[in-house]
């Protein structure tokens, strides 16, 4: 009884980073009850149907990881321990006044950045909003860069002039952390068609929040890469609210994916919490842009834990909700499979949870000792020369 | 008179005109049942209701021009944008619609309309956060721009903004949000827009400054006083459009000296468009070049030391008034 | 056999206001053959199909004919004979240097502004793009106003202000006269809301280009009148062409009426050249809304016989592709089906000829009398008091 | 030396960077198969093809973001937009992540791209359509802003704009595209930004035009000296952003007097800024106050006569100079 097995490791605090003593994880102190009939999404999307879906998907999954190379799924595990473990030093950090501005955190979606962008190859590039430690990571910048950089410090992954938001890093193929809702949507669009300018078969990650869709330019720039076959890969990260707002006070329909149609686009829906379903649907939507450019809408549902960002109370949602929704927590659902395949034992488990762990010490280590930027630097890269 | 903060203030204003007029409506991100992102909307929503308070998706553009054409139909929209620089995204509304329409259609349609939030920085928000846009609306005929300083003239003018037949750019400041001032009682008071203000009386040297910039000057004129016993005046003009020139050229044809003192980048600033006017029309009395002081003119950094190096500050503004009275 | 009967009757001049002596309509100076296989559009939809369509209908369309208000029939009739002559004369006065700036006709699309005005009731809003001359016509706005407009003169719609692109009037509720592409989509929605604001069962008619439909502020309006169900009503007036770009060559997707279901709205497709489906597509519509605020995107499809403004040469496209367009000519098409339905005789048409060409007559003498704006008009009407 | 339009120059200038630079390509309305709405770019679709010339939907906020984004991947956009009222709709691209992207990513990514069209009037073609928007674009750092008057000036400052690693916005006007003057021969012609150009030498009194008031203040100077035989000096900054004022400066310490012609609305122009620097840096040297003449401080109205009286003229630049020099 696979199912049983997986409960009771779930106890088994060493080799769980998801739920920290069973609580809900989240800043927020949200609200027992819903505070307004509204905000209750449940409805759109029901978590139990998901995992219905992905029971049924699961033996075809196992199957699949085992044709896996390991090393690949070791750091695809690591990668989102890592990501977890660092935002939540984050908001530890945050809270004892060492970053500043605004700190928007990934947990629970971790399986988004890694599913996706571990199936990219040399040349690819990816972009992403405001909400990037993640994926800055991920695309290879270290933690102590990012950390560096939300201590504001020279060391910093861009000099300590962007913060939380603009992580870049041209020689890693990540263009940034944007910080302005859909922006980069029209952005990433740009820098595909350059990909396909230049004659490569290379492709594009473009990631935003659901709420995004609803700006202008996801409409334009969606336009524009099917009409020109733009190798784009629109990556709607639907993690149910923009801010303080449910997907459904904000958009008149519930099925984004289906938006792809109005454009003649391939669109796909994905379950965000199925690390190896996002990576599937990933390579299908490359496979289609190396071909001949054509773009992908890809909707990936997960769920955000934390509240938008560090300085959001969420009393718009309740903490049944947050926990109904962590049940299907994505690093637990992973290992979960990879243990299930007999890929790892939690002995490999605790490895990377100690690995991750010293990694986000020494980030902060770093970022501490690291000097502030020198004054001279507030005029320098305005223009290049 | 009551001591308020300036968030409480212009939920004070917001309140009032919503009961005063139901024509009036609130639309923005956040503004009902989240309270507002700086809850400046707090409580709105609990009390009006959806149909007066109103979340709108993130869609800068789409939400002004639906503004725009409720307010041509007669409503009296108050439109909240998270922060300024969003509303770029919606300038095409604000500057090809709402500001023209009026004289488009050769006097039939006004546009009764407020845009409001806040502008400028925000401690440690970064380049694309922390930018001040009056310079970028005030260059634009038909359309009304104010800044309020503190809590009184916050109330007082958001409630003229919203009573005004006109589109106004509201633009506040979200560090001076949770700044406290006395308020009079009552729902009649009202400032009129155009109308400046001298914070501080002084006999040797003017500075204008707004928003951001007024509580820094205040406190250079105190150190100046201090140090040098020399006496600073400073003016707040409050709205920008239309321009109360004549009480700035007053105080300079008194002081001889003109420090401007704001928080956006230099070039084509609005500062600058005070310089000419006040040489315009106060050449003769001038004793120094009108010095101003602004944000550098690069993008905001993050890092706090380099944002607080980019800001105009009671240190800057203090160099510029020595500087302008030979001290 | 009635088509030959048509066929007879096109020929009789008189009677025939459309083709001018059998050359095709337009100010083009166009090449005989396709310049290039991009703009060759026809494929996209056949002339014939819709025609073949047409005729399926057009029983029934005989019938629901029969049943309308005869003096409603001669004033549609009437204001797409006026609209037509009325263009045709700014055409000839453009050319003699009377009108300024940019000047955009209306031939061949009169059906579509017809057929939905027609529809409405007191207290129900309109507003276009900068192609307003017929719009302003069919709300009311007299030739006199439109022509002396056009010539900047002081006695125009709006005193001279605002020119061909910028008609207005509060009275008649014609909110303009917009030439920001898509600009009037914010704005219509707005009108909109305001109506089920204030607790009427009115509605908005929002008339914008098919090129239009690619801004952005489409795509954030739909969403916004589907999520809030704003009475607003979409008519998308598929003219084939964005000055010399080709819907084909500026949109991923052929069909724009499909566009409708990525907003979860009633979307319908519509033939622009018929004005009795035009005139019940928007009554269905209007229904909607009118219940519950409803919206409903339809794509009415006509063809624009001149260019996109007078100082358009029109290179872009074949005399064969517009000639094959008006065949359907929707002032023809119109007029057979009175015919054939008994309600009119030729009479009735000369004498409706008649009193448009005195009207359009009437117009151009106004305006040439009348005196040109004062120059203290400059700087008045900048803010209302 | 060879004559040639404004439009043509423009014309050989993107045709001769096509030819030089593979990764330049041009991006917007009806560029290529129309030939441009307004002719700049005849003839290169036909010659460079789909590829390099390419006519996009009518979606400015998306075709600039695809350029700011095929700039930071490499490639060298012209984006052109039909005219400069249609990219109030794009500007957040611009300003929001072309103009910041370079500082925000610490140096990383710079953003070679242009962006050009016709800026401000073109014979009654009313407000919405008439608007001259170089103060709205220079108030932001991160972009360069520049202003070309001749075919020369036009020739030689688009090829340097398109070779520059940074954004750079580019302003045409429409009714100067059939001016024509000498262009000197070659692919190697370009004029450096940020270098003003003296159009006329004189010694009483100094005229900044930019652009369109450009062969007004020429014609205006003519006038002065036969009339009251005043030399009038006119300078052409050219590039805006960054301002050559050290030109300009110069100038006025050498007449002692100055009028600034521009075309666009007065409030915080381009022309305030001039106005102050000139006055930081050259006040003791000013017998006169500076003297504006913008376009008025009203939407631009359509009929004939009152556009007329809203444009900047001769007549006025004339009457500015004649009182600042007290003629
Ligand atoms: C144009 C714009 N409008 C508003 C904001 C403020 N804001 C930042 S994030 C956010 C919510 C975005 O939600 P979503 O797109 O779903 O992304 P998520 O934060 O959930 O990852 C808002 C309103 C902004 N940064 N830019
Ligand atoms: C935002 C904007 N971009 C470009 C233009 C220039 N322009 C005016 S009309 C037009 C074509 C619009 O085509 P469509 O929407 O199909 O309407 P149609 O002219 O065919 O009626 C263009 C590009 C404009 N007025 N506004
Ligand atoms: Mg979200
Ligand atoms: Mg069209």
């Amino acid at each position: 009884m696979p199912k049983t097995a997986t409960r009771q490791k779930a106890d088994d605090k060493k080799t769980r980073v998801a739920s920290k003593n069973g609580k809900s994880e989240t800043n927020e102190t949200a609200s027992p009850t819903t505070p307004s009939a509204e905000t209750d999404i449940v409805d759109v999307y029901d978590v139990k149907e998901a995992q219905a879906e992905y029971n049924k998907r699961r033996k075809s999954q196992i199957a699949s990881i085992k044709k896996l190379d390991k090393e690949l799924l070791r750091e695809m595990l690591y990668q989102m321990i890592l990501g977890r473990l660092f935002e939540r030093k984050c908001a530890e950090v945050y809270r004892m006044g060492k970053i500043g501005g605004f700190c928007h955190l990934y947990i629970g979606q971790e399986a988004i950045a890694v599913g996706s962008m571990m199936a990219l190859k040399e040349g690819d590039y990816v972009l992403t909003s405001y909400r990037d430690h993640v994926q800055a990571m991920v695309a290879g910048i270290t933690p102590e860069a990012v950390m560096a950089e939300l201590y504001g410090k020279a060391t910093g992954n861009v000099k300590g002039k962007g913060g939380s938001m603009h992580m870049f890093s041209k020689e890693l193929g990540f263009y940034g952390g944007h910080g302005i809702v859909g922006g980069q949507i029209g952005v990433g669009t740009g820098m595909a068609y350059a990909q396909k300018y230049k004659g490569t078969d290379n492709v594009t990650l473009c990631f935003f929040g659901e709420a995004a869709v609803n700006q202008g330019i996801f409409h334009e720039s969606l336009n524009m890469a099917q009409l020109w076959k733009i190798p784009c890969i629109y990556i709607c990260e639907n993690n149910r609210y923009g801010m303080g707002t449910s997907q459904k006070r904000a958009m008149s329909i519930a099925n984004i994916a289906k938006k792809a149609e109005g454009y003649g686009m391939a669109g796909e829906f994905v379950d965000g919490m199925d690390v190896m379903a996002v990576r599937e649907a990933t390579l299908r939507a490359i496979e289609r842009a190396r071909e001949d450019g054509s773009p992908t809408l890809l909707e990936i549902r997960a769920y955000r834990y934390m509240g938008h960002s560090m300085s959001d109370p969420g009393k718009y949602r309740t903490t049944e909700e947050i926990k109904k929704y962590q049940e299907r927590d994505p690093i637990n659902l992973f290992q979960d499979s990879l243990r299930e395949a007999k890929v790892f034992t939690d002995q490999d488990f605790e490895e990377l949870v100690a690995k991750a762990t010293a990694a986000v010490d020494a980030a902060v280590k770093f970022a501490d000792e690291s000097p502030f930027p020198d004054e001279s630097e507030l005029l320098t890269d305005v223009f290049a020369e | 008179m009551a001591e308020m903060t300036i968030r409480d203030a212009l939920n004070a204003a917001l309140r009032e005109e919503l009961i005063r007029d139901e024509n009036v409506f609130i639309i923005g991100e956040e503004v009902a049942e989240y309270d507002g992102a700086y809850k400046v909307t707090r409580g709105l929503w609990k009390e009006f209701g959806d149909k007066r308070v109103v979340d709108s998706p993130i869609t800068e553009l789409g939400f002004a021009g639906l503004g725009v054409g409720a307010a041509m139909a007669g409503l009296r929209p108050v439109v909240e944008f998270m922060t300024w620089n969003f509303s770029i995204l919606a300038s095409d509304q604000i500057i090809n619609h709402a500001a023209k329409m009026y004289y488009m259609s050769g006097g039939q349609f006004n546009i009764p309309i407020v845009f409001r939030g806040p502008n400028g920085s925000a401690y440690q928000v970064s380049s694309q956060h922390s930018q001040a846009l009056e310079a970028f609306y005030a260059n634009f005929p038909g359309l009304k721009v104010v800044m309020p300083s503190t809590a009184a003239d916050a109330k007082g003018l958001l409630k003229s903004a919203i009573r005004d037949d006109n589109p106004v750019i509201f633009l506040e400041q979200e560090t001076m949000y949770g700044m406290k001032g006395e308020v009079p009682e009552g729902e009649d008071f009202t400032i009129p827009l155009g109308v400046a203000d001298v914070k501080r009386e002084g006999s040797d040297c003017t500075i204008v400054a707004r928003s951001f910039t007024v509580p820094q000057a205040l406190q250079a004129a105190e150190q100046i006083q201090k140090e040098f016993d020399v006496s600073v005046e400073v003016v707040d003009p409050r709205t920008i459009k239309p321009l109360d020139i004549e009480t700035i050229v007053n105080s300079v044809k008194k002081t001889n000296r003109l420090v401007i003192a704001e928080e956006s980048h230099p070039f084509a600033s609005v500062g600058a468009e005070i310089a000419y006017q006040v040489m315009e029309n106060a050449f003769d009395y001038l004793d120094a070049p009108i010095k101003r002081v602004s944000t550098v003119d690069a993008p905001m950094p993050y890092a706090r030391n380099l944002e607080l190096a980019a800001l105009p500050s009671v240190e800057k503004i203090v160099a510029a008034v020595k500087e302008v009275c030979y001290l």
